[in-house]
């Protein structure tokens, strides 16, 4: 639950955003999945586009696009022990970079995130890299943030690509 | 050049087993593309992709590239990737319009039906025929056969074979369910297109849409986790369209075993018909009011109590008509295949249903879903597990001889038998060794 | 035109360096070369050379070497109807890491600051992964900067590439 | 289907000399599989991998996944990795624990010894042979035979052949000598694997083992090196491990040809005997005192002074006994060759012995190793050289005819003789043809 | 030599540990491998697993485990004539990034950093791309730091590799 | 092991059309790396890149790796990049300068003209042919014929055929009118070297080169944007060397037929001759000077009055007078090939021209050029278009028998005639098929 927020708000520094961010990836490859949803809004989306410019997710296929809902169930999954295609498991390492600050509403202190991500995804011998633009509409929670959404814009969307088993 | 003779091809597929070379030889997976998907109809697109003139499509059939276009005179064309010139794809794109095509290379330009209208610095300089002169061919060919059936459009690379509506046979209802499924009784892909690697044969993907024993081993892991998390949430109160998606592949061993497999010539089948895992979604009034309005309740009725699980039109199409959506085999090489998934909106239909189709494809189609990764491992096993010595041929021994003729003109038989994969191989011999019925997969 | 500057500067922050870079990366990935090439100077040059060391642009052959002008004809061929090689486009990540100042000059202002690249280029189905030490030779601008010269050391400039249609 | 007559595969090798397309051709490799590594016994892992019931272990054998398990009665199984419904993979991961095995595909699940525990749906489903209706096999199968010596599994796809322990013949020693320096007599797989992939023939590797005229030239960077910052460092006072581990690679030619070099039967040799490289290690009091106390200070003696160097068990098997390490050899592809290297601890000897093989490992057998890379370079650079006309043959003439047979049965000769790649190529060349011995290497 | 430490130590600025690795970055890509080695204590020690969650490096095989003799070694050995694996020379790119303060000692200004890594290392034509996790436990030096341990955790560290010839 | 006989591969070229397996078939391609690489003078090297004795240029023919080096009496030497000893390339850098030649294997040694200085552990190790025991060839082997021309190095794997000079013929000229465009008549390699990478057939290269009519097309979003610039920023003043340089790929067809072709034995071609794309770079005076200064205004005008485009010697090397710039072809597989592009110095002219050449390389053939990707991206096109049955055959019927005899030897015809393809083609068929001068490609 967000506190309630103050009258005017600053802009956020770059840095506690990188460190927001750094934390979400680090939460991401060291499966801590339960920490990383609770990053979310109650309302909030994760989606990762299937074609570039995609207006929306609702009316167009995503590689991801998950509420609440579907975030817990991916995350139970990855714990389920009859899951063939986690075994052996998946690894990953985020690396965030090109942290800029798109714009910020000091009345509710909400704000959106630009970066690049490299993700690279293995298992079983097997390595693949995905690049692409992040966009994280943040909101205030206290002194930190919450997500209410996240945007992969992966260069490779419309590519045919084999399974991404882990959050970009 | 094959090293393989019909006789042998034949020997390789047993009433009750087949041969692993089947899935791993790449000089078979060669003449497959030859004598299959080289023979067959194969799926190329559906005619709500290219609406007006110049509209077009690039895609493959057996891995060549070939153009679905829409000519000036409202009728479509499947014509052959190539320029006549110097044999350049002559358009590279995914899709778009085109007044004219015109190569990249040397600037010839054709018409929409890839008759040639301007040969750069002019035909003059091939002479003419009368000058005794050899003459190049100056179109871009057509596909030796083209047909439509509810604007889904196939394409033959052989001359000769049987129209495309008698091949469907008893699949062209699963089409024509799906088309009625819109109270306009019209379908358009909408929403894009999902496309998914797979690192193994393509026969693994297109039997395991009619493998009823599979959902509830290999999904356990997403179904099982949505279901207890749709009683914990929501009780016996309606689960949001995710947990409905989710939840019905871990239904249990009778409910696959009743839904029931259908195998037809050519290497056809479907599996349900009462029943299938998308019946239990929830009814949508405003939909279902639209529906009466265009056909009365009784005829509503009776399309929405078609529900058809999985529709595999062998090789290369499969059609799930409950939930507008299909996905089709893209055959790369002997242990790798490309699966396509699209999306229908049924014309006249309240935007839900849309929304719906696609929330499915996202769930289970996309490289990031939540179901297919389960599938694709085990693909991805048996290609590696038939490495082995361990067992030269593969079981389809499961309910051998157990299934009964249906009334469609085909065969029937409990969820988990191996009746379709029996089927698909008798088609794939026939298909490969040119028996009873020349190649025409019977 | 940068305008005149004053008697003396201070050592520019890192962050307002990095800033400046990561909007390079984003106006190259945004494909909005108009505003990118109106980060350089007139006299801008951009450089990628084509062997380890590569001393000089000029009696050694480099990948790219190019003025405003080359810059110019380059850009307009992006929007070009017949451009084969153009359809379907490529897309692009510029992934910009360890950004570090290297000299300042505290009369003018100028700047050369280091950084690491990894730029990852994707068309029809294929995914290329460049990587790199990028040198920036950057001037005052007002309170911002124009790039005078961009070196791009890439660690396999001496490989056997194929196509790179992109601004590293 | 080769199209390799014997007559010509005999042809390529010659008793001085062998052709450039044994390393080369991928045909020839695709034979090597079929006719060597499917006939001769192959490493599969130790049985200290397996102590508890359902431990199992995953790999490979010509290729082929297997399966190494231990069944509750506590023999050790080596099963094929292939479900015998319809061919997946039933253990993925590299090791674990599995009370029954589970295939993920449609769920059958085996005993721990293979035989089928229960099939999805029931067997039922399969009839009865009584109906005259064909069964499938329900059991996964075992490799045709599995043999383990001091706990060493070698399995051979091969019905018939020798046995194990005559197989290794004068090899068995090293095993032997390595188990015998723990006090307890007994090893334990401990400290991971290492796996290094090499992008060339896995012969290079094989014959390189026992090569004793490269290491000085070609380690020298790394060894020399050691040497040296040794001698700066620690001048003739004791050098810490890592020294003591690399120095030695650059002993002069004199030194590698006092080693010498030992072959047998089937392909198999050793390098070293009374001294080695790994000779000169310093003591450690602790360990020598638990052995004396083992087994008295003569039989002690005894076991410390059988320094062998590298015992090669022909095709896939390396062993250092007095550093207590193997390298496994994983053929991928003619040109690609994984190494696998795994530590062992002796029981009851101090945590030094087994730190110092860890260390050992580290430097010579990671893929970030000091010493390794350069041997790789070389293997990489005859896989291209070979390409070329310049000579069809590769020379195996060195101190050709002068070596002497030994007692143990074998033929022995001075460190840089070619006697150990022509004793390679003659087992080659009867797995191959068939010739004495039927395929056994003899 | 590190300088006898002050009473308290503030915790270190992100901006000063970032350039820190950055410059450790910049030196292996310029091969720079004496100043390099300079920035370790006497009895720094340097560590690549082979393995996921690796409790120790002496008990289980690593890519890489080095004392400082062992990194003096491997750097002579850089400049060998006679080593046929650097001929030609590898080459590398290392993107430091995700840069966070784990924890940090008032006391004796101890702090341990985590950050993400791709290195990519080039020869002859080909080029391979790692990605990972680093952890850095630096100990003060005057006003600056050295390295006790650096723990490189590689997302394919259990993978079959080629030849990983420089430093991660 | 070929499955083609000479008569079905000489059936895949007709006068006015070529199959489409010579571009998609891999076992064609290992043919053309046999019959034609394999026979055809192929370039290796200019001497100016190896100047002093022990310098060395590590390269590839047809393949395989070889060494282009100066023995110390002054002659250069092409070696199999290949040890006597096991086959290990003995020199891996790209170049540099060698005493002796270091295996780094085990060392053994070698004299710059490749005989044997030193083997390893003496060479007593082989006994001696007295003692009947077969000898190893100790030294490295040489290409069997190698010669240069004007500096540029070309070598056979063919021990017998026509000599280099007569061999070359008509494109002879092309060197020499790019040497005497220096004021000495002495070219030097410098600049450093372009390696771009196509996923393509080489033949797509090679053909492209003296194809008139796609330029004009292929180039227009480079060179018509060029031009348009040009005009826009210089109007009818001095446009600077880009623009001269790219603008002119956007001449009209009749500037292309106007340049013409000319084609001759072995499948050498080159196009322009009295004008090219390069004929209207602006003058350097000082540059004029010079040459007048060495070889009066005659023959300068002489030498600047001959304007080939591209010179083709046929497989592998293509030249560009003008602007002083080779591309040399190397095959890597059916569908990959890498270009290589080296500047030379006009020894005593003046460094603009130089820079222009550097310049020209940087904007026509690096990877990250301006025009090239348009040929690149085309050559993929019809790399993928082939794989279709649009078509077998691939036109080459343009301006069929309109060519006429030049008084070179050879034929000339409008720029647009497929002349020099049917010329590239019968050569193809001659060296496949050893037809008429048995594999000389006549
Ligand atoms: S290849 Fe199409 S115009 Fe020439
Ligand atoms: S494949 Fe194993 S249970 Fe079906
Ligand atoms: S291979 Fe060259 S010396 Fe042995
Ligand atoms: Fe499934
Ligand atoms: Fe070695
Ligand atoms: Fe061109």
């Amino acid at each position: 639950m967000s506190k309630p927020a103050p009258q005017t708000h600053e802009a956020p520094k770059l840095r506690v955003l990188e460190q927001f961010l750094f934390r979400e990836a680090r939460l991401l490859d060291e499966q801590r999945w339960d920490e990383w949803a609770a990053l979310f809004t109650e309302d909030g989306t994760y989606w990762v586009p299937a074609t570039h410019g995609q207006p929306d997710p609702l009316h167009h296929v995503s590689l991801m696009y998950e509420d609440a809902l579907l975030r817990a169930i991916r995350i139970k999954r990855y714990s389920h022990p009859n899951a063939p295609s986690l075994q052996p498991p998946p690894r990953s390492v985020h690396v965030i970079s090109n942290v800029m600050l798109d714009s910020h509403d000091p009345e509710t202190g909400a704000c959106t995130v630009n970066s690049r991500l490299v993700m690279v995804e293995y298992r079983r011998d097997s390595q693949a890299i995905y690049a692409g633009a992040c966009t994280h509409e943040l909101v205030r929670d206290g002194d930190s943030f919450k997500i209410r959404h996240k945007k992969v814009e992966l260069v490779n969307c419309e590519g045919a690509l084999e399974n991404i088993q882990l959050y970009l | 050049m094959s090293s393989y003779t019909d006789q042998q091809l034949a020997e390789m597929v047993r009433d009750e087993c087949v041969h692993r070379s089947l899935y791993t030889d790449p000089e078979i997976f060669e003449l497959e593309m030859e004598r299959i998907w080289g023979r067959a109809w194969i799926y190329v697109g559906h005619e709500s992709q290219i609406p007006e003139p110049g509209d077009y499509f690039t895609t493959e059939v057996a891995r060549q590239p070939v153009i679905l276009i829409r000519h000036r005179d409202g009728s479509f064309k499947v014509l052959f990737n190539r320029c006549a010139h110097k044999g350049s794809k002559v358009l590279e794109n995914p899709s778009g319009n085109a007044r004219f095509i015109r190569c990249g290379y040397h600037g010839w330009i054709y018409h929409t039906d890839g008759t040639c209208r301007t040969v750069t610095g002019g035909k003059a300089a091939y002479g003419n025929s009368d000058s005794g002169c050899p003459q190049p061919d100056l179109d871009l060919k057509p596909l030796p056969r083209a047909a439509s059936y509810r604007g889904f459009v196939f394409a033959s690379l052989a001359g000769d074979g049987p129209e495309l509506e008698p091949w469907l046979g008893a699949t062209a209802a699963s089409f024509d369910n799906m088309a009625d499924r819109s109270p306009e009784g019209e379908l358009e892909v909408t929403g894009g297109v999902l496309r998914y690697r797979h690192d193994s044969n393509w026969k693994f993907f297109v039997e395991n849409l009619n493998d009823m024993m599979h959902a509830m081993i290999a999904h356990q892991s997403s179904a099982q986790t949505a279901q207890r998390m749709g009683q914990q949430l929501f009780g016996d109160g309606q689960a949001p369209a995710a947990i409905q998606i989710l939840s019905p592949f871990a239904s249990d061993a009778n409910f696959f075993e009743k839904m029931g497999i259908h195998a037809f010539d050519h290497g056809h089948s479907y599996s349900g018909g009462k029943i299938s895992i998308h019946s239990a979604y929830s009814e949508i009034p405003e939909y279902t009011e639209a529906m009466e309005a265009a056909y009365g309740p009784e005829r509503t009725r009776e399309i929405f109590s078609l529900n058809r699980h999985n529709t595999v039109v062998y090789p290369s199409f499969t059609l799930k008509g409950a939930i507008q959506t299909i996905r089709v085999v893209k055959p790369v090489a002997v242990d790798e295949t490309i699966i396509e998934s699209w999306t229908f909106r049924l014309k006249g239909a309240p935007d839900e249903l849309l929304r719906r189709s696609i929330l499915y494809c996202n769930l289970i189609n996309s490289s990031a879903n939540l179901v297919g990764p389960d599938d694709h491992e085990n693909y991805h096993r048996i290609q590696h597990g038939l490495k082995t010595q361990g067992d030269d041929w593969i079981s389809m021994h499961r309910y051998l001889d157990a299934d009964e003729p249906n009334d469609e003109g085909g065969r029937s038989a409990t969820g988990s038998s191996d009746m379709v994969f029996r089927n698909q191989f008798k088609a794939w011999k026939a298909y490969m060794t040119g028996a009873n019925g020349a190649g025409t997969g019977r």
